[in-house]
């Protein structure tokens, strides 16, 4: 796509080996601007708290396994969930694919230097560091950390007595952080594409995270001041969201989940996008409905801002409400079905490699779907009501979060990491820690579809021996995944540390980040891109390899 | 679980199945498609792929027929739901009181109970408040559930045609002992309840008139 | 993006277009954070009507009407600041800045006083006079404090930003043909002249 | 870069004295809407109230904030944040405004 002639033997430092300022160590990373630098901050601190909130989701699904206590008591049990929710969604899920391969790859895939604000960049992982750091130390504090669940209802969150403010105060800090990278993405891409990089020619993960960005700054704040006035609340007593003043707690959720809602979206934008990017290397042909998905990105941004209250099904909401909620939470569904029917489109008649980075997105689209489809089973009012709050809700919710944008961290984590760090891990311990994950992960979440319809609430420390069963398998699935999750970090760290020189371009990309040097420069490019065709021109590869026949 | 139904849980079911299985054949659909492919077009025996930019028939098609199917889903949804907000005019009613962790049940004439009794075939309406934090009245079996407010009044309503004693849930995360926050509907055939109730108000010393709304 | 050497020095890439973009951008969320409160305003307004009327009977309309004139005025000269700087005119830019602060300055003596004779008859969060007023009353007071406290705590940012540009005009970090950082300045304190010009109605003026 | 037109240019210059006027406009505003409450037109008063009020902030976006004189990118992103604004209020009254 960009004519950048690279000679092998002017091979420059690169930004691994050289920083943006004068400091040597571990200060050149702290006080790096350099995006990629930030991104590989980010990457590591938020596996820290992605392996913290797998511990605590182990321990949820051990005390699950018999009825009554296993191993913890129901309070340890309550916070567990409430801080594995936190740290998994604030820690970790949203900042995954925009903070750490966003920061990393976007300037490249747009031909930049870097982010148009590097210093704010710096900043918004400062404050993530600080949220993150905030939200885990609260369990240290007298009065342990908070056991309201992630979404801190009202009243209930005004009145127990552990650490909420901490929590809450983090979830403020990290929105703020989720804020400003996100006007710095929405700027660089308006500003810093290079010469012939028209919108059009944006690979689709940029189109993403400009819808994703778009998110963070409109809907984020409503989260800031919601949480703020909990906050203002528990300390003063304003009445503003207690009933005993005359506050409505069904106000707090709607004020919750008008950011909530839109926050999945944050979520899941960018993993769409990194579908959209591996597909067509690993088929070696051109996209599939380029527009449509890229347009469909725009309309789940839209969309996902006019249905929040779906969450809100039996709070006893106007009939008015249930009936624009639930019409419009149908809509919802109709880009995301033609991303998956575009996806599985470019696979037809391409010239297909199954490396791991494929095989995560081939995951990704089979349990993306089933989060999906189970969707509609929640979106429609009647059977709503019957499975709200129910475990169905909860494997619904990880079929989407964790095996659609968790699988889409993974295969990016594959699919970029020679070009991050220049070296390759294992193609086959990659490829058997993805069977195992893949298998640990069906089993660990599928049965929790089935207990939920039969009547299994969610949030439940004890249940019913009738449930049993069920609790049983979805344990013994945590303990394979989380088998398998070692095996993959395993292997990556060790691909890190002494893995193969990694080639220029080993899956054969034909976006900007293939055509730089692995790993790359400081400022990415010897020489501005010039770009002349659509992101993912593929046709070199028919024809060479007619040629060659 | 499944032995039992209120008026709800057959258009409950029959729309899950309707969503289940149409969701069912585009999950198998995609799935062997996809599978499908990555093996026929595998590099070793497809090694020229074909650049084919996108088709917009297609993108009609696959945009206009779910949206059809969603569609109707939404309506037999709506349709489900109307029926669960209109409580016969002559239904029993109850007032519930949720608070942690315990449900209270109180008939027209005074009495109060901590399950709920009620006669088969006959419409009971409750009355959800709360004392403290959020709860959900849940009874899976008659697929029915609503929040519980401190500050404001919330219904529900059911038609249980089958005896027997079933599970009321709380399904609201409400704090410590949300898991152990149950209790049971005890449906009774009517002359049951009849005998119950007399003696049940004779022994709280409230008159045992079942002053029904009407 | 003209430069091309390949040092480890990394090249700042100014874009005074993108800067504004950025504020722009960020104005979205303040515009928003403020809009969450709205919302919460606006449900209860419209569930306690009558409380809100009788309760807004308490507030002071002069001082609202004053502070409302004092950041009008304020804005106009951040404004002119701009034109100030944008002419060349250091000295005007600097003094229309320092009029804005102190402008900042009595808006805030102002709401000093405002709150402290509303805590002096006992109103404010929790008091027992309050508390045996009606939820709608309550619910009123709750919100005049959290929305012009939120608002207060904005023109005190405001004005660390004007006077961290004043020292930047001072070390020629800010001049003539670099003054972006002031115009950005002056967007931030518009948006709190904006947030006022409904602040006030919905406040001082239900009758 | 596709928008690159006013690269490090100056801004437009607007004169001391287009300021003054818009001040004077919003002072005249602000003693209509105090007057107009102090008639007591019912539940008129905060309609009024609320259009004056955005009279007002057209003024200072365009004036004192120059969105006049930016670009049509400038003018689509601050359409998006209002109507985003627009739709989680007038939502959320999908709500409060019927009988629940």
């Amino acid at each position: 796509m960009a004519n950048v002639a690279m000679p092998a033997d002017r091979a420059e430092p690169n930004y691994l080996e050289v920083t943006t300022n004068s400091h040597k160590g571990i200060l050149g990373w702290l006080l790096s601007v350099d995006h990629k630098r930030i991104g590989l901050l980010y990457l590591y601190t938020m596996l820290a708290f992605f392996a913290v909130a797998v511990g605590f989701g182990f321990m949820i699904r051990l005390e699950l396994l018999t009825p009554g206590k296993t191993v913890i008591d129901a309070q340890t049990y309550n916070q567990f969930f409430t801080l594995h929710g936190i740290i998994m969604i604030f820690l970790f899920i949203i900042p995954g694919l925009p903070a750490v391969f966003g920061n990393f790859f976007l300037p490249i895939m747009l031909g930049a230097k870097d982010v148009i604000f590097p210093r704010l960049n710096l900043l918004s992982w400062y404050l993530f560091i600080i949220g993150g750091l905030i939200a885990v130390s609260a369990w240290l504090m007298p009065g342990g950390s908070a056991d309201t669940g992630w979404m801190f209802y009202v009243p209930y969150s005004l009145r127990t007595t552990t650490n909420v403010v901490p929590a809450l105060l983090a979830a403020f800090v990290l929105g703020f952080s989720s804020i400003l990278t996100g006007i710095n993405f929405i700027t660089t891409i308006h500003r810093m594409r290079a010469p012939g990089m028209t919108f059009f020619r944006m690979p689709l993960f940029v189109w993403s995270l400009y819808a994703t960005a778009w998110v963070q700054v409109l809907a984020t704040p409503i989260i800031g001041i919601t949480l703020a006035l909990v906050m203002i609340e528990r300390a003063l007593g304003v009445g503003i969201f207690d009933p005993s003043l005359g506050g409505d707690p069904v106000l707090y959720q709607h004020l919750f989940w008008i950011y909530s809602h839109p926050a999945v979206y944050i979520m899941i934008l960018p993993a769409m996008g990194l579908v959209s990017e591996v597909i067509p290397v690993f088929a070696r042909r051109t996209i599939f409905g380029y527009k449509f998905i890229a347009f469909s990105s725009l309309a789940i941004a839209l969309f996902g801002s006019l249905v929040w209250a779906h969450h809100m099904f039996t709070a006893g909401m106007s009939d008015t409400a249930m009936f624009v909620f639930s019409f419009l939470t149908f809509f919802v569904s109709i880009p995301s079905a033609i991303k998956v029917f575009n996806w599985v489109s470019t696979l037809y008649k391409g010239s297909i490699q199954a490396d791991p980075p494929l095989l995560y997105v081939l995951s990704f689209i089979f349990q993306f779907s089933i989060g999906g489809f189970t969707g509609l089973m929640l979106g429609a009012l009647s059977t709503n009501i019957h499975l709200q709050d129910t475990s169905f809700v909860v494997a619904h919710f990880h079929y989407v979060m964790f095996g659609g944008t968790g699988f889409g961290i993974f295969a990016a984590m594959h699919y970029w990491f020679p070009k991050m760090f220049g070296r390759m891990y294992n193609l086959k311990v990659a490829t058997a820690a993805w069977a195992v994950v893949t298998v640990g992960y069906n089993l660990l979440y599928f049965p929790l579809f089935i207990s939920g319809y039969l009547g299994m609430p969610r949030r439940y420390y004890d249940y019913l021996p009738e449930f049993q069963p069920y609790h049983m398998v979805s344990t013994v699935g945590s303990w394979i995944l989380i088998f398998g999750l070692i095996v993959m970090f395993w292997n990556l760290w060790r691909g890190m540390r002494s893995g193969p020189k990694a080639p220029m371009n080993p899956w054969g990309g034909v976006t900007l980040e293939w055509t730089t040097q692995t790993p790359p420069i400081v400022e990415n490019f010897r020489e501005v891109p010039t770009v002349t065709t659509g992101p993912y021109d593929y046709s070199r590869y028919e024809s060479a390899a007619k040629e060659g026949k | 679980m499944f032995t039992s139904s209120s008026s709800f849980t057959n258009s409950v079911d029959a729309l899950f199945t309707y969503i289940v299985v149409l969701s069912l054949i585009v999950l198998v659909g995609i799935t062997a498609a996809m599978v499908y492919f990555v093996v026929k077009y595998r590099r070793s025996k497809n090694p020229v792929p074909v650049n084919i930019e996108g088709n917009t028939t297609l993108e009609v098609l696959w945009t206009a027929i779910p949206l059809a199917l969603f569609m109707s889903m939404f309506y037999f949804g709506w349709t489900g739901y109307k029926e669960m907000r209109s409580a016969p005019a002559d239904a029993l009613p109850v007032n519930v009181t949720a608070r942690m962790w315990q449900w209270g049940f109180e008939y027209p004439n005074g009495l109060k109970t901590d399950t709920l009794y009620v006669p088969a075939g006959r419409a009971v309406k409750v009355l959800l408040r709360s004392q403290d934090v959020n709860h959900a009245f849940f009874i899976p079996a008659f697929r029915v559930k609503k929040d519980v407010y401190p500050n404001k009044v919330n219904d529900a309503w059911f038609v249980s045609d089958r005896v027997g004693r079933y599970d009321i849930a709380c399904a609201e995360y409400c704090g410590l002992n949300h898991s152990y926050m149950y209790s049971a509907v005890q449906v009774m055939d009517q002359s049951d309840f009849d005998a119950w109730f007399s003696s049940a108000s004779a022994k709280a010393g409230v008159p045992a008139v079942l002053a029904a709304a009407k | 993006m003209s430069s091309s050497a390949h040092t480890a020095v990394h090249h700042v890439h100014r874009d005074d277009y993108g800067s504004r973009m950025g504020m722009w951008l960020f104005l979205f969320t303040e515009l928003i954070l403020f809009g969450g409160l709205f919302i919460v305003y606006a449900v209860y307004r419209f569930v306690h009507q009558q409380e809100f009327h009788l309760a807004a009977q308490e507030l002071n309309t002069v001082v609202g009407l004053l502070n409302t004139v004092i950041l009008l005025t304020s804005s106009m000269t951040a404004a002119m600041a701009v034109t100030a700087i944008q002419k060349g005119n250091v000295r005007f830019a600097k003094g229309l800045l320092w009029v804005t602060v102190l402008f900042a300055g009595a808006f805030m003596l102002n709401k000093y006083f405002e709150w402290s004779a509303k805590i002096h008859h006992g109103i404010y969060p929790g008091s027992p006079d309050l508390l045996a007023k009606p939820e709608g009353e309550i619910l009123y007071f709750g919100l005049y404090y959290v929305m012009t406290g939120l608002h207060a705590l904005h023109v005190i940012i405001g004005v660390v930003f004007f006077l961290f540009i004043l020292r930047q005009i001072g070390q020629g970090k800010v001049t003539p043909t670099s003054y972006v950082r002031l115009e950005n300045s002056a967007l931030y304190w518009h948006l709190v002249d904006l947030i006022w010009i409904f602040l006030f109605p919905l406040f001082y003026l239900i009758h | 870069m596709s928008e690159q037109t006013h690269e490090h240019g100056h801004g437009h210059v607007v004169p001391y004295g287009k300021y003054v006027f818009i001040w004077l406009a919003l002072i005249a505003f602000t003693g209509i809407t105090v007057t107009a409450a102090g008639i007591g037109l019912g539940n008129w008063t905060i309609v009024l109230a609320l259009a004056i009020a955005s009279a007002k902030s057209w003024f200072v976006l365009n004036y004192f904030m120059h969105l006049r004189y930016e670009d049509a990118v400038f003018k689509t992103f601050i359409a998006v944040a209002f109507i985003t604004f627009a739709i989680f209020i007038t939502f959320t009254f999908w709500d409060y405004s019927f009988t629940r």
